[in-house]
């Protein structure tokens, strides 16, 4: 077991390495080989991530590990550069703001500033055993913060936008019984079908949300509602199927783009 | 314990209907000016008519230092001579000038909101409560040529301290917080409160006697969410059922996390369920560990311990994204039983056809109170319930309303239809 | 004591966002929360981090199952994490964008994040291909509607469903594919997925009420630490 | 139609074949021959290539339209909330709308919620603007604003002053007097914000912290996950919806119709959708065959 790993990651690692020499001889530039090992290790993380559809093995792994560490220090020099650097410096010190070359910001209130620097100094406690009792508040900002702001925002757009979207007109433009009557045709723009869709949409809504409505048995009529509810919904959901499907297809297009141009060569670009 | 939070609430309550009611005094009657006196020096393109109907009032629902302009187009704007190229804004603080040029509105526009900047020092300062003029030039191709409109004035900016427009949303909010706060109330006071059973939810308990049985680890996921989402706090409080219920059988949990404060609290959760239990020396601190942030990272982490520690049960409950196709899916490989709630619709389709128990949307947070018959989850989904309910006689009211009035009903049947506008 | 503290930063600091919402004057002070919340942020990416470093630690020294793997991830994260810090390589120096093209930082991200990255997603497209043909069964009438709908949704995003049903006439083009995907998106979709959207509105609505009003603590924790 | 595109049909079509025959008779198919299938079904259309036509359905040609008619000069905000995970859906969204809103004479603000958004942003900077626009310049028709961390923190805040929380550009440079961010104090003054997402922060978190409270015109480019569960804010919320490669396609097709400096220009929307068809063909026959065998064994047990 150990040898046949040892001769198979071996012919891993002489295959790519053969796969860089070849690329970085045939290409060009300023420094081809840096380059064509830059290509090549990407298409090699690549195919160590598809190693998976086999099995779970040890270049998964490596793959795997290493874009766990690479990620969060992306992430943390990102927030570092990005946030913490020119929306806290200039606002606490000159001299730093001088030394990075950002224009200090002379406010009254800057010295609300040491709030977010002492939470999250707080937060980082949470490191520690003895005092990761104190991240609580930070914890609590957070916590207050994400609570007042979606309290407001799913109240407007999600909640009271949604009723009065679902006050549909059932016709378009109505002049009279005759001329609605003489329109119907099974044709997509038709008025029967903005008719139609409409109803959906009404019934829809009404029925989806008595299947969600829990301090009732769901019997009787309201049982009927609530089966209607549940159709409606599984037609979402095969929406949802079928868009996600869209989705997945879509990235492995990309992956597979790269691979056979950036790497082969085998397509155009 | 409840007095107390209603004291508080109602305490809020009082100062923003304190703010409503300074809000409203403040409201200023339009200063307007119909006549129009053209200005006609240096004609070389034959002059545009003036504009008309020049209203200036302080702008409303805002902070201060606006002031919102409307007029009446040039006719020569759109129709006549069609030779107006903008509107030129000109403010002072006398009738009779010095006149700054405050900004150029396009042709065919007839509104304009002029808001200065707020700290005194800065280029063209405009304090509140100070009298200020207005004029509209009607602007040409021959900079020579601008027809001048009335003067408008003395009007003045100030801020408001309730913004109407949100009056709706404000009055909503009221309604709903009553809402939760009385049925609250009747829950603590030891009502019982009917929720409908789920299947999914009996299913926990047998899950964890089966991996009793084949002496596997129960394997349960809080979402990617992070800990202040609601679907991660449901997530908490079926983590706690499902963590007492490990103690009583001395079974294994795992608890991977993929944010450091979901961690801390799942292991606040787990250390509580084991206490419960009676078994505090039985809690393992590492059962409960951060993983990483990254989406694909953490996917690829629990993948990893599925397929080495094959546990009989995976729980996934809270917030899941594109990575709940191949837990489901590799749990299937490990072969165990599978038991997901989530709120987030596209993954629902997945964990249907691949668990064997799947809790659509809110029947998760619908566990979460029928699990823990605690009163405020309890009282929280009788409230929202019961805002269901209001929502779905509004919704078929204003559908009415909106066809009545389309086939030439009364007009205050528009009126009601306008009032769920919510977006500004 | 150890809980009433956080409560009242909470209740606070939530109160002042919602009051700001219906007070154009208070507005500044939801600002300045905001902008705190986004300084705390990084700092929730910095424990994301020094978590990641510990467990990582305690992995190798306690010696547990692929701890080889627990070093990768540590060269990987302090490699980024320095080169990122510190600017190696930038054109720019210390003042220069942390990611412009041609620092290792930036190659750093090209041809290790993003195939990673990307790949792992791409996974998903074999995984639903299996599932299909061994999980997504028409079970009960519930499914075969979710089925039905899931195929002409498939259908109507290619260019194949147009092709499939073109013969159809004009007066009848509503059963036309691309017009079936269109009505099934916008109508039961857009229904379905409103029905869903209020009800979650409304649990979120009075999980934020309930943390405002102290009535949930969850987050902060039991009390005596 | 070539020897490639028949070569692809052939070989898919044999592998269904086989697929089906095993099946009926009873036998296992291994997973991994359902993958390796699945994985020459997206290559070989891109080997051969699969062309077809692409008709804008209304919700991408509202996008295009609104673009269309903002008078030149007008300001737009794009924000780029995604990963290299959504990025083949994404990215040549976020491509083609800034082609088309820079060929339109608007100006652009770039931003990211996500760390990763600005990586992305990059390739849009280095591979679109300098190439098709070489004479746009930065501070006068785009400005790079870069990444912020804190999701709906940030939202809250451009909601109402996007200087304070945006005081420099990605590089240092200070936001203020820069003409294309001329007369902006929030995120609503700008003509039209366009996010391009699909998780979260995304298209969602935009339309609830920005585009509702400030009034704002808002689309979205999203990935196709996240598409469906966008429409109950259209066309209130939302004016128009790009969604998944489809969306891509269409906007592409669209904007190279009618700009036809930009006829030849790179459309990965569009390539994805002949790998794309036969990928449904094939999932589509996988489902109808695993029910088949479902519904006989269920029968077979039933007459048992």
């Amino acid at each position: 077991m150990r040898r046949s790993t040892l001769i198979g990651g071996s012919l891993v690692v002489v295959f790519f390495l053969a796969a860089w020499l070849i690329k970085g001889a045939g290409a060009s530039g300023e420094s081809p080989y840096y380059s064509a090992f830059l290509i090549t290790l990407a298409a090699f993380l690549t195919l160590a991530v598809f190693s998976f559809l086999y099995a779970d093995n040890p270049v998964y792994k490596f793959a795997e590990h290493l874009f766990v560490g690479v990620s969060a220090a992306y992430w943390m020099v990102l927030g570092f550069w990005q946030t913490l650097v020119p929306n806290l410096i200039p606002r606490i010190s000159r001299a730093l703001s001088e030394q990075l070359e950002l224009e200090y910001i002379d406010e009254l209130w800057n010295v609300l500033y040491v709030i977010p620097v002492v939470l999250g100094i707080l937060l980082l406690l949470r490191l520690s055993r003895k005092l990761g009792w104190l991240s609580r508040y930070a914890v609590a900002f957070i916590v207050g913060t994400t609570a007042g702001l979606n309290f407001i925002a799913y109240t407007r757009s999600n909640f009271m936008a949604q009723i009065s979207s679902t006050f549909l007109p059932l016709v378009g433009d109505w002049t009279s019984w005759a001329a609605f009557v003489d329109n119907l045709s099974l044709s997509a723009t038709g008025p029967l079908a903005l008719l139609m869709a409409n109803i959906v949409v009404v019934l829809g809504v009404v029925c989806g949300l008595i299947y969600f409505f829990f301090s009732r048995e769901h019997s009787g009529t309201f049982g009927m509602a609530s089966r209607l509810g549940i159709w409606i919904l599984m037609i979402t959901f095969g929406a949802s199927f079928g868009y996600t499907v869209m989705g997945r297809i879509s990235l492995l297009v990309g992956r597979m783009t790269f691979l056979l141009r950036d790497w082969l060569g085998i397509i155009a670009s | 314990m409840q007095q107390k939070h209603f004291w508080r609430f109602v305490i809020g309550l009082a100062l923003m209907t304190m703010a409503t009611a300074l809000g409203q005094s403040e409201a200023d009657p339009p200063v307007s000016d119909t006549l129009a006196v053209a200005d006609t020096a240096a004609i070389s393109v034959p002059a545009p008519l003036p504009v008309t109907n020049l209203i200036a009032r302080d702008k409303p629902n805002d902070r201060g230092y606006g002031i919102s302009l409307s007029w009446d187009l040039s006719p020569d704007d759109t129709g006549g001579t069609q030779s107006v190229l903008g509107y030129r804004i000109m403010r002072s603080t006398t009738p009779d000038g010095p006149w700054d040029s405050i900004n150029v509105a396009g042709s065919g526009d007839a509104l304009y909101d002029h808001i200065g900047p707020r700290h005194e020092g800065d280029s063209g300062y405009f304090p509140d409560h100070t009298d200020m003029y207005y004029r509209v030039d009607v602007l040409t191709a021959d900079p020579g040529v601008a027809v001048s409109s009335g003067v408008v004035g003395p009007v003045q900016s100030r801020g408001q301290w309730f913004n109407t427009a949100r009056t709706v949303v404000f009055l909503f909010m009221i309604a709903f917080c009553g809402l939760v706060i009385w049925f609250v109330t009747h829950a603590r006071r030891g009502k019982d409160l009917y929720v409908r059973p789920l299947a999914g939810i009996e299913a926990v308990d047998e899950a964890v006697g089966r991996a009793t049985e084949m002496g596997k680890p129960i394997l349960y996921l809080c979402g990617l969410g992070d800990a202040a989402e609601v679907p991660t706090i449901a997530s908490f409080t079926i983590l706690g059922r499902v963590a007492k219920r490990v103690a009583e059988y001395q079974t294994q949990i795992i608890v991977p996390c993929r944010d450091p404060i979901v961690m801390t609290v799942a292991q606040e959760v787990v250390k509580t369920a084991y206490s419960d239990a009676g078994r505090p020396d039985s809690y393992n601190p590492d059962s409960v560990f951060f993983l990483t942030i990254e989406q694909f990272a953490y996917v690829a982490g629990v993948n990893g311990i599925m397929l080495r520690d094959k546990p009989a049960t995976n729980v996934y409950m809270g917030k899941f994204y594109a990575e709940s196709l191949i837990f489901a899916e590799t749990g299937t490989m490990a072969g165990s039983i599978q038991i997901a709630g989530t709120d987030e619709i596209p993954q629902i389709p997945f964990f249907f056809v691949a668990c064997d128990y799947t809790l659509i949307g809110e029947e998760l947070y619908a566990a979460s109170a029928y699990l823990s018959r605690e009163p405020v989850l309890l009282g929280s989904l009788k409230a929202q319930d019961y805002a269901k309910a209001a929502i779905i006689v509004f919704a078929i009211l204003g559908f009415l309303a909106t066809n009545v009035s389309a086939l030439g009903g009364p007009e205050w049947l528009a009126g009601f239809v306008d009032l769920f506008q919510v977006r500004e | 004591m150890n809980r009433t503290l956080p409560f009242l930063l909470t209740f606070i600091v939530g109160f002042t966002i919602v009051i700001a919402t219906f007070s154009p004057p208070l507005d500044r002070l939801a600002v300045d929360t905001a902008v705190f919340f986004s300084i705390i942020a990084v700092f929730a990416m910095i424990l994301g981090g020094g978590n990641l470093v510990k467990i990582n630690l305690v992995k190798i020294t306690r010696r547990q199952r692929d701890w080889q793997f627990a070093i990768v991830t540590l060269v990987g994260f302090f490699f980024v994490l320095i080169i990122g810090l510190f600017k190696v390589g930038n054109p720019g120096g210390v003042t220069g964008q942390v990611d412009a093209p041609g620092t290792p930082f930036f190659d750093v991200y090209t041809y290790v994040f993003v195939p990673v990255g990307a790949t792992m997603y791409s996974l998903l497209a074999f995984f639903i291909a299996s599932a299909s043909y061994r999980a997504f069964r028409a079970k009960n009438r519930e499914a075969t509607i979710l089925l039905i709908a899931a195929s002409i949704i498939m259908l109507g995003a290619t260019p194949f469903g147009t092709m499939l049903t073109a013969w159809i006439p004009d007066s009848l083009d509503i059963f036309e594919v691309p017009n079936l995907h269109f009505f099934l998106m916008s109508s039961p979709n857009l229904a379905g997925q409103r029905a869903i959207m209020i009800g979650i509105a409304l649990g979120v609505i009075s999980y934020s009420l309930r943390v405002l009003l102290g009535v949930e603590r969850s987050h902060i924790g039991k009390d005596g630490g | 139609m070539t020897t490639g595109v028949i070569f692809t049909l052939v070989v898919i079509g044999g592998a269904l074949a086989y697929f089906a025959w095993r099946s009926l008779r009873g036998k296992e198919i291994d997973r991994r021959l359902i993958f390796l299938v699945i994985g020459a079904t997206v290559a070989l259309p891109l080997i051969f290539p699969l062309e077809f036509e692409h008709q804008p359905s209304p919700l991408v040609e509202r996008i295009y339209e609104r673009i269309e008619a903002l008078p030149p000069g007008s300001q737009i905000l794009l924000s780029y909330d995604f990963d290299p995970g959504m990025a083949p859906e994404v990215q040549p969204m976020a491509d083609v709308i800034t082609r088309h809103v820079l060929a339109r004479g608007h100006r652009i603000a770039f931003m990211s919620l996500w760390a990763t958004g600005q990586a992305q942003l990059n390739q849009t900077l280095n591979n679109v603007i300098p190439v098709d626009f070489p004479e746009a310049e930065i501070e006068r028709d785009w400005v790079n604003l870069g990444f912020k961390a804190g999701n709906e923190g940030v939202l809250r805040v451009i909601a109402s002053d996007l200087p304070k929380m945006f005081p420099t550009d990605v590089e240092g440079r200070p936001t203020a007097g820069m003409p294309a961010l001329e007369g902006i104090r929030s995120a609503g003054d700008f003509d039209l914000v366009i996010s391009f997402g699909g998780g979260k922060p995304g298209p969602r978190e935009w339309i609830l912290f920005v585009a509702d409270p400030t009034g704002v015109d808002f689309a979205a480019g999203t990935a196709a996950v996240s598409a469906p569960e966008l429409y109950p804010y259209y066309p209130n919320q939302m004016l128009g919806l790009m969604g998944g490669a489809k969306g891509a396609a269409e906007y592409e097709t669209a904007f190279m119709g009618q700009y036809e400096q930009f006829a030849d220009m790179p459309s990965p929307g569009r390539r994805i959708m002949g790998p794309l068809t036969m990928a449904h063909i094939v999932i589509l026959a996988l489902i109808v065959l695993g029910n088949v065998i479902y519904f006989r064994s269920r029968r077979e047990r039933g007459t048992a």
